[in-house]
């Protein structure tokens, strides 16, 4: 087994020796005996060409997504992530450095945190932005906590057209502090010729009144739909409540910023722009707010200064919302947060620039509208329409959702969302995703392998 | 090397057309973008930079330079082990089969993924002695807040509505702020200043039946083992309070004691600490909770099950679950970097970490003995904290001999940290470095008190030759100046974004 | 950031017994090792570094730090071509069916090797107008000897014999050193100081049936484009010399024109200049030789060939090879990166290199007319040449210059090449310079200039910053210490290495 | 299609109108427009996403020994190369930089290589080292050029046994200057009941006269064995001729160093140790010699001096026997070299340390001849005898060796080097090679193999 320990046996007897101590097990005598030197039940160590042997083996037992077509979005979002990005962020500078506690050996850190929180706001439409939350379901925590905070309310709206894993992480948030979840229901109505079910947030007004902190919806919703926001926002003000809003930094290419509609708070994740889809994690939470509420943030915040000479520079600040300061009173308990995902982030937010984005977010929405025309002409499939989407489509199939994806994985193919999982009125409802990445010889692929299942 | 010149924005470096990142052509037939997505919803502007590649790599190779890190110095970070953080992780980190996996793939797709999960969780249920295990929370404060969580979920299985979480005045912030996250209140305990442990007279005064949890951390933050521990633990079951513990301090006990089976209930790993994670200046990490059998259904959903044909699978039929705690499954790629960390090292590896963490604060502590002032003077654990006041007598305070430590190429401990003791400097030198390092850092600290009493501005003007001296944090928190902004930025970067108030 | 203390050497820091690396345990039975390998043929003392792996990185880490780059800082190095290399190449050059891939394997097993070495030497053929390629030399010199020895190969095989070789006065230096290696004699052909071109009248005079080949630069080092260079061609070829183009200046012309339209028989490319192989503080590169259809029969063994059912293989059968070059087939990894780099670019894209590479040139030069002196004043191709013995009113020079622009933070252009111009600064910016970082280069030399004038010891003893100062080349050379000795080492690393002359 | 090109189409205006240019055609008017604007036949540029996905398509057509068993050595050895390497080598700062010319922003590069010439004479045993050649093959060429300098003479004497490759280099490099390139015959003898080919190079010195310059022996050689070089310099000096011995590194952990045997110059390959097999490129050449031989050594070679103030510092130094001073008087024409390769070796020397090389050449001795002892117990193989090896052996079998390797690959396994491409009288043998990434399973697969086929 390596050791990464440098001590020899002859030095750790001649530092035993400086110290004063007879063994290292003497450097230990505070702890009772009876619990000292436990046996381990843990295999012996590796090497690393061993270690490397068998994590290789444990990673090719996983289908990887290089190899295999996938539609599969829902929270999860397959973007190229240019090279670059992973040769900047593995520089030991920017890995092995700590949160920037001593700021003038950390403006690396630092002045990329800054770029992050412009680079959120600009795209967001907000005024401030924090240094990121840990990802964007306890993002949407956060929120209520803080709208709570803001309003000094207790009851939070969330509507079931928000990501169902959000809405879980929320509940967990929600628990604590006694904070009110009241999940408004999406309507489902008949559009047309097709049993389309829609969510209209502008309903959800309705359920607006004095005691409620926020409404927190997506858009685009978790169906992939963009929701009707005209209006909701001075709705929700009317009454003194926020709208908080999640959303997805690829399709805000192209969207109109949740700033432009009214939103005080708006939580993203950041990850899926900058990194793979890594089974999950870790991702990136971007958290942005009026600058009204900025006192309320959770979380780091960096800022500009100067020093004597007037050079500028960036420091952590506004600390007195944070638990070192502030302990019972902090406004999160963040510490360790995800700097090094948002400055994979940043770096793909530069990177692909103002046109850039905009492509990714242009082609998600020509790509997921091919797929959707190859469906609607398949006998026994059906495109529901919800609104306007970017990436994300629900194709009612004609035999339960589980049963094509099954098919389709013997074909090779990763189906994909399951609604069933979201509601069980959508069980025979795939959410596909198509993104820059996914080429129009896997979407036929995907065509043909559904219409000879359906 | 050479001083680095101030650094612009990206924005400050942004061209009209300028482009880096391209994609393939369109390879579906184009149709026009309004038919699609109604122009009301399209954006009308988008100030993203405008740069070129090598705009880019430069810009964050040079911020880059900008920063102390492990790999490059001496980074004695109290009560945040900074240690080595091995290379191979990175490259365990970056194989296809992890990352280019979905989270919400079919299970049978994705066994190696939850095998990792599952060993890992086994992993560090051995090594604390406490079974339940979940690696969904991200850091250490997630994973107190998870924990508290689970110590309520059991309360409340059982009836109990507690209101109050007993954190003794050494303890980190989180701690407080996680028990009011939870809903409690945090009812601080002293410490005895001779012993430098929990008051255990204060804390039996103050233990009672509404305690829904004492936060302890051991070793505790400053550095030392608290020697009462089985009895606290014993104490606090016996009126039905759970003991956490804040395993933000695990390097010093890996394989030396399993908190577990000193009677401790909870306890979360910052993975990013013990477990070599890169800190990658503030995450992401891994703050994996470790729980008793008893506390174990309560842990969140979904947990990482193995059926008897040996296959993985998530349990999400959980019915005492606190729930989710994170969109998926949580930093699963820092998950993978302990896992291969703790199997690299193995049954006799795991020892030497505590082993020689402990060896390596108590002779460096031994070196400033005379120099400077420990706060308690006992054999410490991974840490030790000294207490700065003697520099008041030059008219100097730690902060200054922090940054005087910049000048020498070392990044300053954790100093102000734990609160209760005066000027503090808490020093953490983790198992991973040389006895050369350690001699050549307290040489350092020997001169520089030496300084402090020949030539205090050395301390006082330090750190000398950074990009930037010490920055104006009071202008930053009264003028808050948080973003670019397109109209008032000033391109020639003289100066900060006054005008960008907010 | 802060100016790099001084870094020990790794052995300095040696200490007995420590590790890094480790191996799996050996996992067949031992036998006794001197019944394998009789003990007098085993070594009794090998001092190599003992170091834990963090000593390994920190040290790397460091030393990488007293490095200028590309990646950091402008690099105007004239005729090295330090343009931006792109990440992506780094990411296809890791590939592991690329990397994990024996040169001896079965060729059906390596079909994907082979099939971008031929694509590489197929779109090097299109590039240059010379079909015949071989990327199997390593580097430009190493091309240059190839090249020339494919010429003798030709002349040869003609049943001449010859042996001489003409080269410009303004020749890099490994073409003379390349004709000698092969045999020749080095015949110099002077400039026209007028037009900064080859004096064809000299030329002329040289010319005869004794002479191999000649080997041109083109555009020559001086950044001109040789006019006269498809005369030169034709009256070189009337008396059966060869006309080698030295193409370490290829970038000038990629997509503009083709040295093989311009008649020109043999060219190396160095894929390191032109097509972005990062420079690695000096190779690998990539050197490969491009010829014309006639003398193909005459490149290095084995070539790569494709077959009508699509597959790819080595010929080895080329009776008229000068042989190998190499151990296997070049730079494979290298030549990856220029075959990924110039299937990005493609069509469109390759013309752009050449244009903005000779744009950014005569821009930069445009700013600096008036405060320097070309050395010939005319449009410039991708380069230029400016004269600096203005420095020497001020008692300065070239090198002083140079030094001065380190305190500026960029890397000195090349100085005192080529040999023909005196107190030569040679300035090459590349394409992917953006505007701004010419107009920052050009400010920066211009307020040199203005220094030399007013402040000329800025200049004298500069640079101001760098871990060392200027070093004493002529000790190092009259008193060679070419490596650490065990027993003459100074640990404290006060002093060079003084007794260890060899 | 990317570009690499900042330059927008304005500002290219803007920098045409301040150099008083019409237009960038007007630039290259230097050159008769009958020249001017190839078309090129050259595909249409390729995203950095279109790339990758092109090049992993080739890299996907190879077969990658990570993925099967192989025991090719024959001059390119698969060791384990430690996760550090590539991290520190793709640092900027290594990566993109030239040659050192400017000392006071290169110490980086400088002292690694100056570490690089320490590392290699330890190793070698030699006095000196330059800072790396292209790779050993052209090695062996520079090395019999420097003889010949050295010497003033223009004969050398090459065995047999030295890697076929190098010898064919050696020709190339032999030509220009017409150096006479003298072949010498291993011999072929009988030894106990095998019949084992054994090279003798003691025998060799018969060949030395005052007209040769040097001998160039490999050690161990081609067919994995060590030569007795016993009295072999002694010999050669006794006529003035230098002893030119061909290495490798990771025997070298091991094995006494040539130095040690009198050796004049050493060279060797120092790719394997540091860097996986590449499909035989870049390599890296080491190349040692007597003191006495420094103004003739080729390549670049880096000095430790001080600057004003008394620090060390390093630099290229002995220039003048260099091509940008002496052109055609230079000892050689390399500039460019293979650094960075030199630099991932110096790592991995300085990672393995002086246990760890030891480590690796003990358990390529252990494994090689585990392999060696299942071959053995296989009818109709036998193991060749010439002498003691490390990790190659030569394994005689039942039918051609192309026959044996085409059925081994038909089982997935990458069998040895068919020695009928090395001697006619080997047609029927394998130059098997076992390091200490081999595994036991995989020997035996290969045995188990090597039966079923025989
Ligand atoms: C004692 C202690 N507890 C808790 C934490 C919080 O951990 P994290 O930063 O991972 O959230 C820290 C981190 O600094 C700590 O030192
Ligand atoms: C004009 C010229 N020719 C030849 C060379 C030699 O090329 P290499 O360094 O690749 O061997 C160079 C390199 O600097 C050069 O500038």
């Amino acid at each position: 087994m390596p050791s990464f320990v440098p001590t020899t046996a002859r030095e750790r007897d001649e530092m035993l020796r400086a110290i004063g101590a007879a063994s290292v097990d003497d450097l230990f005598r505070d702890i009772p005996a009876e619990f000292r030197n436990p046996q381990l039940d843990v295999p012996p160590g590796l090497s690393e060409l061993e270690a490397l042997r068998h994590l290789r083996q444990l990673a090719e037992q996983n289908l990887d997504l290089d190899h295999h077509p996938s539609f599969l979005g829902a929270g999860a979002y397959r973007h190229f992530t240019p090279s670059i990005i992973g040769h900047l962020v593995t520089r030991g500078e920017f890995l092995t450095s700590y949160t920037p506690y001593q700021p003038e050996v950390a403006q690396g850190t630092l002045q990329s945190m800054y770029e992050w929180q412009s680079l959120v706001c600009e795209l967001t439409g907000m005024d401030v932005s924090n240094a990121a939350v840990y990802d964007a379901a306890t993002g949407v925590g956060e929120a209520a906590r803080m709208a709570c905070a803001v309003t000094r309310r207790k009851k939070v709206l969330v509507a079931e057209s928000v990501n169902p894993f959000y809405r879980e992480v929320l509940r967990t948030y929600g628990g604590g502090p006694g904070i009110e979840i009241q999940p408004v229901h999406a309507w489902w109505r008949a559009k047309g010729d097709k049993d389309a079910p829609l969510t209209r947030v502008e309903d959800l007004a309705q359920y607006v009144d004095e005691t409620v902190a926020c409404l927190i919806i997506q858009n685009p919703n978790f169906l992939g739909w963009l929701e009707n926001v005209d209006g909701l926002a001075e709705r929700l003000a009317g009454k003194g409540a926020i709208l908080v809003v999640v959303t997805d930094p690829a399709c805000l290419g192209l969207l109109r910023p949740p700033g432009a509609y009214g939103a005080g708070i708006v939580v993203g994740e950041g990850k899926w722009t900058g990194g793979p889809v890594d089974f999950g994690g870790p991702q990136v939470g971007m958290f942005a707010c009026k600058s009204d509420y900025v006192r309320q943030l959770p979380g780091r915040i960096v800022g500009a200064t100067v020093d004597h000479d007037g050079n500028r520079g960036y420091v952590l600040t506004l600390a007195t919302r944070e638990q070192h300061i502030r302990r019972e009173k902090a406004t999160s308990n963040i510490c360790t947060s995800e700097a090094l995902i948002a400055l994979c982030t940043t770096i793909y937010l530069c990177h692909l620039g103002k046109q850039g984005l905009r492509e990714v977010a242009e082609q998600c929405v020509q790509k997921s509208h091919y797929l959707a025309d190859q469906i609607a002409a398949l006998d026994g499939y059906a495109v529901l329409s919800g609104g306007p989407y970017v990436k994300e489509l629900v194709a009612k199939c004609p035999r339960p959702a589980a049963e094509i994806n099954r098919a389709l994985l013997e074909r090779g193919i990763v189906g994909g969302f399951d609604l069933g999982r979201y509601s069980d009125v959508l069980s025979d409802c795939l959410l596909l995703c198509c993104t820059e990445v996914t080429t129009r010889q896997e979407i036929d692929q995907l065509a043909a392998a559904l219409k000879e299942i359906g | 090397m050479v001083r680095a010149k101030s650094e612009p924005l990206i924005f400050e470096k942004s061209v009209p057309g300028r482009r880096a990142g391209v994609l393939p052509p369109l390879d579906v037939p184009a149709k026009p973008l309004e038919e699609l997505i109604p122009t009301a919803e399209q954006r009308t502007s988008l100030r993203l930079p405008e740069v070129s590649e090598l705009d880019v790599v430069r810009h964050f190779t040079r911020l880059s330079k900008r920063n102390f890190s492990v790999d490059g110095e001496f980074y004695p970070l109290g009560s945040c082990t900074m240690k080595y953080n091995p290379r191979v992780d990175e490259n365990v980190a970056s194989m296809p089969g992890f990352r280019q996996l979905h989270p919400l793939q079919p299970e049978e797709t994705a066994q190696g993924a939850l095998r990792v999960l599952y060993e890992l969780e086994r992993l560090l249920g051995e090594i604390t002695g406490l079974p339940g295990v979940s690696a969904q929370p991200v850091a250490g404060a997630h994973g107190e807040f998870t924990g508290i969580l689970v110590a309520r979920a059991a309360h409340e299985k059982q009836g109990r509505a507690r209101h109050k979480v007993l954190i003794p005045d050494s303890a980190h912030g989180t701690n407080p702020a996680t028990a009011a996250m939870v809903g409690y209140e945090a009812v601080t305990i002293g410490h005895d200043r001779r012993t430098g442990e929990l008051d255990v007279e204060d804390f039996k005064s103050k233990l009672d039946e509404d305690c829904a949890a004492i936060m302890m951390t051991v070793p505790n933050t400053l550095g030392l083992f608290e020697r009462q521990i089985a009895e606290i633990c014993r104490l606090a079951h016996d009126v039905g309070c759970y003991v956490y513990c804040d395993g933000a301090n695990m390097n010093a006990m890996v394989g030396q004691v399993r908190p577990g089976d000193l009677g401790v209930d909870l306890l979360h790993i910052n993975l990013h600490k013990t477990f070599a994670v890169p800190h990658g200046g503030g995450g992401p990490g891994g703050g994996a909770i470790c729980v008793t059998q008893a506390l174990e259904p309560f842990l969140p959903a979904p947990v990482v099950g193995r059926r008897a044909d040996g296959t993985y699978f998530f349990d999400h039929n959980r019915p005492d679950t606190i729930g989710r705690v994170h969109g998926f499954y949580g930093n699963f790629n820092a998950a993978l970097r302990s896992y291969t960390y703790i199997l690299m090292h193995g049954k006799e590896g795991l020892p030497e970490i505590g082993a020689n963490a402990v060896l390596n604060a108590n002779y460096l502590l031994s070196r400033l003995k005379g120099h400077y002032t420990p706060y308690v003077d006992r054999t410490c654990m991974h840490e030790f904290v000294l207490d700065g006041r003697s520099l008041r007598e030059h008219g100097l305070k730690t902060l200054d001999l922090a940054k005087r430590l910049i000048d020498y190429g070392y990044h300053p401990p954790t100093i102000y940290f734990p609160l209760i003791v005066p000027e503090a400097i808490m020093i953490e030198p983790t198992e991973t470095e040389s006895r050369e390092t350690l001699d050549a850092f307290a040489d350092a600290l020997i001169a520089i008190a030496q300084e402090a009493r020949d030539h205090p501005e050395l301390l006082h003007d330090a750190p000398h030759e950074t990009p930037v001296g010490r920055l104006d944090e009071v202008r930053a928190a009264r003028q808050p100046d948080l973003r670019w902004r397109a109209d008032t930025s000033n391109v020639d970067g003289g100066g900060p974004n006054v005008e960008g108030r907010v």
